[in-house]
């Protein structure tokens, strides 16, 4: 369209750096900070520059981790973090990929109360009803393992929606044509539908790999053994203590480190990210 | 290949909507019959039926002489064209061609002789190798066709399989599944609401409303005979004038049969000149005068009830817009009508 | 040494920094002493998240065997009665030797039951002192070597520090609660609740909001207003210790346990030690403080192989030794007579000028009902209350009176609470 | 509830496809939930070994509560704020983007990451920046004559989780409305030039209310996101502090549940938690039955 | 009311896809100018320009005598009809008619009166306070026009404003936008692909190619004798058989200008019977026999060549498929061309 407005081309420039900064600014000092040795905090206010201690203060996060502020080595958080993510987002996938496939091209006595038991995951987020569940994990014997920090969060009404949502717009006949070509239901789940829904998986696992990854008040209830610490909660105790013993260096090292997987996910898988994003929230 | 045999089918949807009212129909083998009528009036129900993708609510349908009401559409050996051609979009046009074949368990240079042989009759060899959103519209819908060969099925199901192309490749396509349904001689069904296709293609033109048959025939007599009002106005571009029989002038003159009450003119019979024999007059102006290339239409006015009527007229006619002309039509292409029961009467 | 047949014994302390590191070198210590035991410790937060989490864990049936609880939380873990394992009978059970007579009064005083029973095994008791910086004061013009004794001084110190520019603020403090109020109320012998400071049963009520607490607020309040003051932050008060660190402000008032910390932190400056100040004009005669720091509690539903494990580090951690070591690294107090008896005899608080400033202030005169501690079921819940009166305070919204009034009134209803659930 | 026009008939094996998640739900959810309805009515001591049943006296406890009223008003603000200060900002962000067709994807890509970060972490990234010794902001703020405490003065605490909140969800919101504008058809933009608005116009009278939709659906989304997932950046930050001044709702269940061990009344609290998300979760319900979008 | 004059206007997309190449088009006032091509053709790029909506690369267009180059949009003073309508939905039917007036400051009473005007005018009163998406396709459409007429702008510009609705709709609306236009007499551009549209509503009908204008004339001009193989290809259906002079039999006999290598043959004028005057001979073998109802198509495959060729015969002509025909044109029915130029040699 013809537009003879220079001075809107340069505000929307200008709006879009300030946005840039404002955005990048925190992250921007945190990484500072994890640059610098301890002694530098004491003296009023914070480094702007990067400082020349950057290899070392990650080596020793990575590796040493400081115990006495609840951090093992970020290496062996970062581990349980990936797991965490990745089992989450694989779990959720795979069980919400069935029940949406269920519900969509089968009919059933209680389709609609099955649908309804489902859609309720939406309206309970853990944060509301923590203690009930934690104890519900503990009677199981699943505190401190793997399955605790996993098998709670893989209820997922949001990817059950979104699959079904997919499935309804699968053409009718592509099922039609499916079963007048010889295929049952199980043949034309593996045959069609899932290699139809690969991208709508691969959006869905970044999407919920991030939501696993930032998990933060189920890992720190039930768990109390260090060895399944994710590095999201570890961070937490390690910054607590920072208040009183000045080591941001450490604990910026290892906010760096907690960030990095899930934001490398979004900027290299943007195109994936974002369609996950704005197609689960629909 | 085989006989096609409908028997008081009714079809209801969800115990309300009666999509079909018993329906009788016996389709020979090797017959191509094209279901044709408006939006909504059971065709796609009835082929689906058919297929085994609908249930059938009373009566029976065979093929080739055994009753398929309770069987799988897998069980049926019939093979389907859709509209939206229904490939799958992940497989290769190779493996949309191969999948219903290995579904049934056929030996694997078996399959490669079908698929060789019908990528050749439908001149896709070229794309084998691709997928489908790779492909032209015109080139889809060969794949399309292709599935449907390959299996060599008893009969082929055609869901208004041309309607997503231009009008152009339509008309191409069109010929070329003429020619392929003679070749091969299967028993086939096709639903469309396009004329021209249904009156080109059919062996034989079932015409429905309202989940009912009005009329079967060659796809000319029902043009020439159409024994409804409903026929009448739907097959013909552009469609029959249908004029009250009281808004005549002479109609004491015109001796139609009794109870016709209305009388159907198609546009091209229409002249400006008297013609020989027993004819009608009409009186009208003309309102708009639409040269198309090698005809011409007039829209004109009829004096008295101001009714609008249509003349297909040839191209280079002398008329202006707004001018008055005199309308004659032979006796013997009038199509006399009960507005009543909607037969045609004589 | 077969390392497989290892009994495992989860401990959970609240020890960060270098006090962490220092609980874990006795850890360390004891599982090379023998090789049938190893002590896990496991670091869980601040005080009030350690206990937290053990309650939480005890209820998921996944509680450690040794948890470090603070005073605080001591009357809410004498009343749990079936989630304890009493110290005096795990040593009994195991055969390893008791004698309560060995540790310091104040410790003894505080920990035994209405019985005169300890149920918890002693190992980090601290009482707050006060830290100063020497470098600063010089350069206010002060006297390096003399702090304030009174808190009238204390104003006029840091007052003076301020104005000379030597430093921008004059004082902080970690533990609102316990050393500003707690510890304020017995130095000068004020009641803090009813039944002798809740030692005496379920039915005791609060009581701080007498007119010196008032008065002490008022002041920090308007010390606060005018920069004197800065404050620390709730619960330990965790900006309290890089205020003094960083030099910002001269005076800090925590935790004798604090040492280890601030002789790590303090490299560029002086740091001098003394008792807490007092209002002359209310006492001239100032009370011992009381005591604060931890015990280690042993919690059932383990097996006897555990417990016997327990006892036995019990025991290794009563050695005058260890206790010495421990008491001379971090600043908390010698547990035993004999731990403090070797550090004379090692000449430490000699070498070593304001360490034994703590044991001096927690044992000197004589004790009274007011000063002998405080002990209350919910007593962390109930300090939050005060944390949060205080920051109202702070912030305008209500007087010294109002705030400690209402204080008083919510602290009440958390006792109740209390007495309720444990009827 | 929509389905295939042609279904499978089979009739075990729906349940079996259904069994995992169900079970997960039923387990993890459902169970619980009943749990929580079920404690709420009762109280217990912190070990768990006396259990009275006291009919309403949590809900009654609460509401004469001043600081469980005040929690309730707190997360009112505090949500509000959120999403108000966040969706303003991302939709500027957002128009700016959809006008730069060339370094549209540079700038997407700087400023969505922000969504990855976990909440917590976003608090600790700004609990540094205003740390009272070393932050820069307070620095900042004290050269420009403003006298910021976040830790005695409430609404500074307040002001900062807002701000630390708005900023992680900036991002997100970004990402919907440049979807949103981008699904608003260009050539609405056209006709509206043609009849005459310029671009300002052209924004507020079309572009403005044809992404209504999406600006709805993100207010809803936003005050879930304000209520419950800011639990992390909560307790990296402020903890509920001062002086309960940014205690909300659902840290405050934490809190009295966890720290404070009042079952009973956390749970009360929960329920009433459960209340209000499932009244939001129905409004977005009915919304995104009826997104028929004009 | 104005005219319009493009001259020497070219248009390049991102430096690299030449949409229009150097295009002149004078379009006096009160004309009815219709574009047609095919897809890609750079239809709409032009309309466009003319609009505003697109920056021009070079040349000029002027409106009423002022050149508009770097004028925007809403300072051409143009109406646009857009092929989905680009109704606002969020307004009533009134709301989108006063939407451009009540930008420009018109007064309230101006406004009112003219939107009464326009609805009664399009018989739109009734729907006057719905939302758009209460409207069927037609009423839409309606809408959309109203929504240009109350603007009583310079020119009318329509981007195939019809193609949305069903092919009877099209018809009638095609009609009403023809009356409509007469009586306004604004100038206008109208774009579309339909032939029929073209044909029938242009005052001069533009054919375009690549980019290019190929021929300019009144419809009828076009069809009789289009100046161009792709014209001539282009308009009219069946589209005109083209055969290349050196499989005709008698090709000496044909007396052709110079140049000519190809003859166009419309299938209409195809006859079965020697007509009198100078005729050319064909023969072919029939292939497949389409009636159609008021006629027929012959597809042939002719002698020699084997070229497919299509002929439109009256409807119950007796031919029969397999046999053989013989056909006759006219000489004066032939369009020679020349291949390589594509250019018309007579
Ligand atoms: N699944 C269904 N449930 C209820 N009613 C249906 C269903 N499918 C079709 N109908 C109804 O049955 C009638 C016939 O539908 P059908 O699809 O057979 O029409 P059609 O002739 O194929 O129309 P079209 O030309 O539009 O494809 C219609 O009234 C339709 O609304
Ligand atoms: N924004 C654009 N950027 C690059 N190329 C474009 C753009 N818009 C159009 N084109 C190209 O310019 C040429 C003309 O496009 P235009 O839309 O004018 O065709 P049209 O004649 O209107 O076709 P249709 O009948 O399909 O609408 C086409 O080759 C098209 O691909
Ligand atoms: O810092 P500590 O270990 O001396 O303990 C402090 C007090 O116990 C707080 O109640
Ligand atoms: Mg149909
Ligand atoms: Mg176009």
């Amino acid at each position: 369209m013809i537009e003879n407005r220079p001075f809107l081309a340069f505000l929307t420039h200008l709006v879009l750096i300030i946005g840039v900064v404002i955005v990048v600014f925190p992250v921007y000092l945190a990484f500072v900070a994890s640059t610098h040795g301890s002694g530098d905090f004491m003296r009023g206010l914070v480094p702007l520059l990067p400082g020349p201690h950057l290899v070392e203060n990650y080596s020793f996060m990575l590796n040493e981790g400081i115990s006495t502020a609840g951090a093992p080595p970020l290496s062996i958080m970062l581990l349980n973090s990936l797991v965490m993510a990745i089992s989450i987002a694989v779990g959720k996938i795979a069980i919400s990929i069935l029940s949406a496939y269920a519900i969509v091209f089968f009919k059933f006595p209680f389709r609609l109360l099955a649908f309804w038991i489902i859609f309720i995951t939406l309206m309970l987020p853990v944060e509301v009803r923590i203690i009930p569940t934690f104890k519900v994990v503990a009677d199981l014997g699943m505190l401190n393992s793997y399955p605790g920090l996993i098998i709670p969060l893989i209820a997922s009404a949001t990817a059950t929606f979104l699959f079904r949502q997919f499935f309804l717009t699968v053409p009718d006949e592509l099922m039609e044509a499916a079963r007048v070509d010889g295929a049952g239901p199980m043949k034309f789940f593996r045959d069609i539908l899932l290699p139809l829904s690969r991208t709508n998986i691969a959006a869905l696992f970044v999407i919920l790999f991030i939501y696993g990854w930032v998990q933060y008040l189920w890992p720190l209830l039930v768990t109390t053994d260090s060895r399944y610490y994710t590095v999201v909660m570890g961070i937490k105790r390690l910054a607590a203590t920072a208040d009183s013993e000045p080591q941001w260096n450490f604990v910026m090292a290892a906010v760096i480190l907690a960030m990095l997987p899930p934001v490398l996910v979004v900027i290299l898988m943007q195109r994936l990210f974002v369609k996950g994003l704005v197609e689960t929230e629909k | 290949m085989a006989s096609i045999d409908i028997s008081g089918v009714k079809k209801v949807y969800g115990g309300a909507v009666t999509a079909i009212h018993s329906l009788d129909l016996a389709i020979p083998d090797g017959e191509l019959v094209v279901l044709v009528g408006p939006s909504g009036c059971g065709k796609s129900t009835l082929l689906r039926m058919i297929a085994g993708l609908e249930a059938i609510t009373e009566g029976t349908i065979s093929i080739d002489g055994t009753v398929v009401n309770t069987k799988e559409p897998a069980e049926r050996d019939i093979a389907m064209v859709f509209q939206n051609y229904a490939l799958y979009p992940h497989m290769t046009v190779r493996g949309n061609l191969e999948y219903g074949l290995k579904n049934r368990g056929t030996p694997r240079d078996e399959i490669d002789r079908r698929v060789t042989e019908a990528a050749r009759i439908l001149e896709i060899e070229p794309f084998l190798d691709r997928r489908p959103r790779q492909l032209s519209g015109g080139q889809r819908q060969r794949v399309a066709m292709g599935r449907a060969i390959v299996r060599q099925p008893k009969a082929f199901l055609f869901d208004e399989p041309l309607s997503n192309l231009d009008a152009k490749l339509r008309g191409q396509m069109r010929i070329e599944i003429k020619r392929l349904q003679r070749n091969l001689a299967t028993t086939s069904v096709y639903v469309t609401h396009d004329q021209l296709e249904a009156m080109t293609l059919a062996d034989r033109l079932v015409v429905m409303n309202g989940g009912r048959i009005e009329q079967v025939g060659a796809p000319l007599a029902l043009y020439e005979r159409p024994e409804t009002l409903f026929v009448a106005g739907f097959i013909g571009s552009p469609p029959m004038n249908l004029i009250d029989i009281d808004d005549l002038r002479d109609k004491g003159a015109l001796a139609l049969p009794d109870g016709s009450d209305l009388v159907g003119i198609r546009p091209d019979t229409i002249q400006l000149s008297p013609p020989e024999g027993q004819h009608l007059v009409l009186e009208a102006t003309v309102e708009l005068y639409e040269p198309i290339g090698g005809e011409s239409h007039l829209h004109m006015r009829l004096d008295g009830s101001g009714q609008l009527i249509v003349a297909a007229v040839p191209a280079r006619t002398a008329v202006t817009e707004g001018s008055r002309a005199t309308l004659y039509v032979s006796m013997t292409d009038l199509h006399p009508f009960n507005k009543e029961t909607g037969q045609r009467t004589d | 040494p077969n390392v497989a047949a290892q009994t495992e014994i989860a401990w959970w302390h609240a020890m960060d920094a270098e006090l962490g590191k220092k609980l874990e070198e006795i850890a360390n210590g004891f599982n090379e002493s023998q090789s049938e035991f190893k002590i896990v410790p496991s670091y869980k937060g601040t005080y009030p998240e350690t206990l937290t989490a053990a309650i939480a864990a005890f209820r998921a049936n996944e509680q450690p065997a040794i948890v470090q609880v603070f005073e605080v939380g001591t009357g809410t873990m004498m009343a749990a009665k079936g989630a304890v394992y009493p110290v005096y009978q795990l040593m009994e059970d195991n055969g390893e030797p008791w004698d309560p007579s060995g540790f310091l009064a104040p410790v003894v005083g505080y920990y035994s039951d209405t019985d005169g029973n300890i149920l918890s095994m002693p190992f980090n008791s601290s009482t707050p002192i006060m830290y100063y910086n020497k470098d600063v004061f010089e350069k206010a013009g002060l006297d390096r070597e003399t702090p304030p004794k009174t808190w009238a001084e204390l104003e006029a110190m840091s007052r003076q520090i301020m104005e000379s520019g030597a430093a921008p603020c004059g004082f902080t403090s970690g533990w609102i609660t316990w050393v500003q109020t707690e510890n304020l109320s017995a130095i000068h012998d004020q009641p803090y609740g009813t039944l002798e400071n809740g030692f005496g049963g379920l039915g005791t009520e609060f009581t701080f909001n007498g007119p010196v607490q008032v008065k002490h607020w008022d002041n920090l309040k308007k010390w606060a207003d005018e920069g004197l003051f800065e404050y620390g932050g709730p619960v330990g008060g965790g900006d309290a210790p890089p205020k003094f660190y960083a030099q910002e402000c001269a005076i800090y008032m925590n935790s004798s346990a604090s040492r280890a910390g601030v002789i790590n932190n303090s490299k560029e400056f002086e740091v001098g030690f003394a008792p807490l100040p007092y209002y002359d004009d209310v006492t001239t005669d100032p009370k011992n403080s009381i005591i604060g720091g931890a015990t280690l509690w042993a919690l059932n539903g383990k097996d006897p192989e555990v417990y016997k494990g327990v006892a036995q580090f019990f025991t290794y951690l009563s050695q005058p030794e260890v206790q010495a070591s421990w008491h001379q690294f971090t600043g908390y107090l010698p547990i035993t007579n004999a731990a403090y008896e070797l550090g004379q005899e090692q000449n430490y608080y000699a070498d070593n000028p304001g360490s034994d400033i703590a044991i001096k202030q927690i044992t000197r005169g004589t004790p009274t009902a007011n000063s002998k501690g405080v002990r209350f079921g919910n007593l962390t819940q109930a300090r939050t209350v005060v944390d949060e009166e205080f920051e109202a305070m702070l912030a305008g919204t209500k007087t010294a009176q109002e705030a400690l009034d209402a204080a008083v009134e919510r602290g009440n209803q958390i006792l109740r609470d209390f007495e309720a659930a444990n009827q | 509830m929509q389905a295939k026009r042609t279904i499978f008939p089979n009739k075990i094996l729906p349940y079996m496809l259904l069994v995992p998640q169900l079970a997960v739900t039923l387990i993890f959810f459902i169970w619980p939930a009943l749990q929580a309805l079920k404690s709420s009515f009762e109280r217990e001591d912190p070990f768990g070994f006396r259990t009275t049943f006291v009919w309403f006296e949590n809900y009654r406890r609460l509401f004469i509560d001043p600081n469980y009223v005040g929690s309730l008003s707190k997360t009112a603000v505090f949500a509000f704020s959120v999403t108000v200060l966040s969706m303003s900002l991302a939709l500027i962000l957002a128009v700016a983007v959809n006008r730069v067709l060339r370094t549209n994807r540079l700038y997407t890509t700087l400023l969505v990451w922000p969504y990855a970060v976990a909440p917590v972490v976003v608090g600790i990234l700004w609990w540094f920046m205003f740390n009272p010794t070393i932050g820069i902001a307070p620095y900042l703020l004290r050269a420009a004559g403003i006298d910021w405490n976040h830790r005695i003065d409430g609404t500074d605490a307040m002001i900062l989780v807002i701000i630390a909140a708005s900023w992680k969800q900036i991002s997100y919101n970004f990402l919907f409305f440049v979807a949103g504008l981008q699904s608003v058809p260009q050539s609405l933009i056209e006709a509206a030039a043609i009849d005459g608005a310029g671009p300002f116009k052209r924004f507020w009278t079309i572009v403005f209310p044809l992404l209504s939709p999406t600006t709805f659906f993100l207010l809803i989304v936003n005050m879930n996101y304000a209520m419950f997932d800011t639990f992390g950046l909560i307790d990296a930050t402020t903890q509920g502090g001062p002086a309960q001044a940014t205690n909300i709702l659902v840290y405050k269940v934490y809190t009295d549940g966890f720290i404070g061990l009042n079952i009973g009344s956390s749970s009360a609290q929960s329920v009433v938690l459960m209340i209000i998300v499932i009244a939001l979760t129905a409004i977005q319900f009915r919304y995104v039955e009826r997104r028929v979008q004009y």
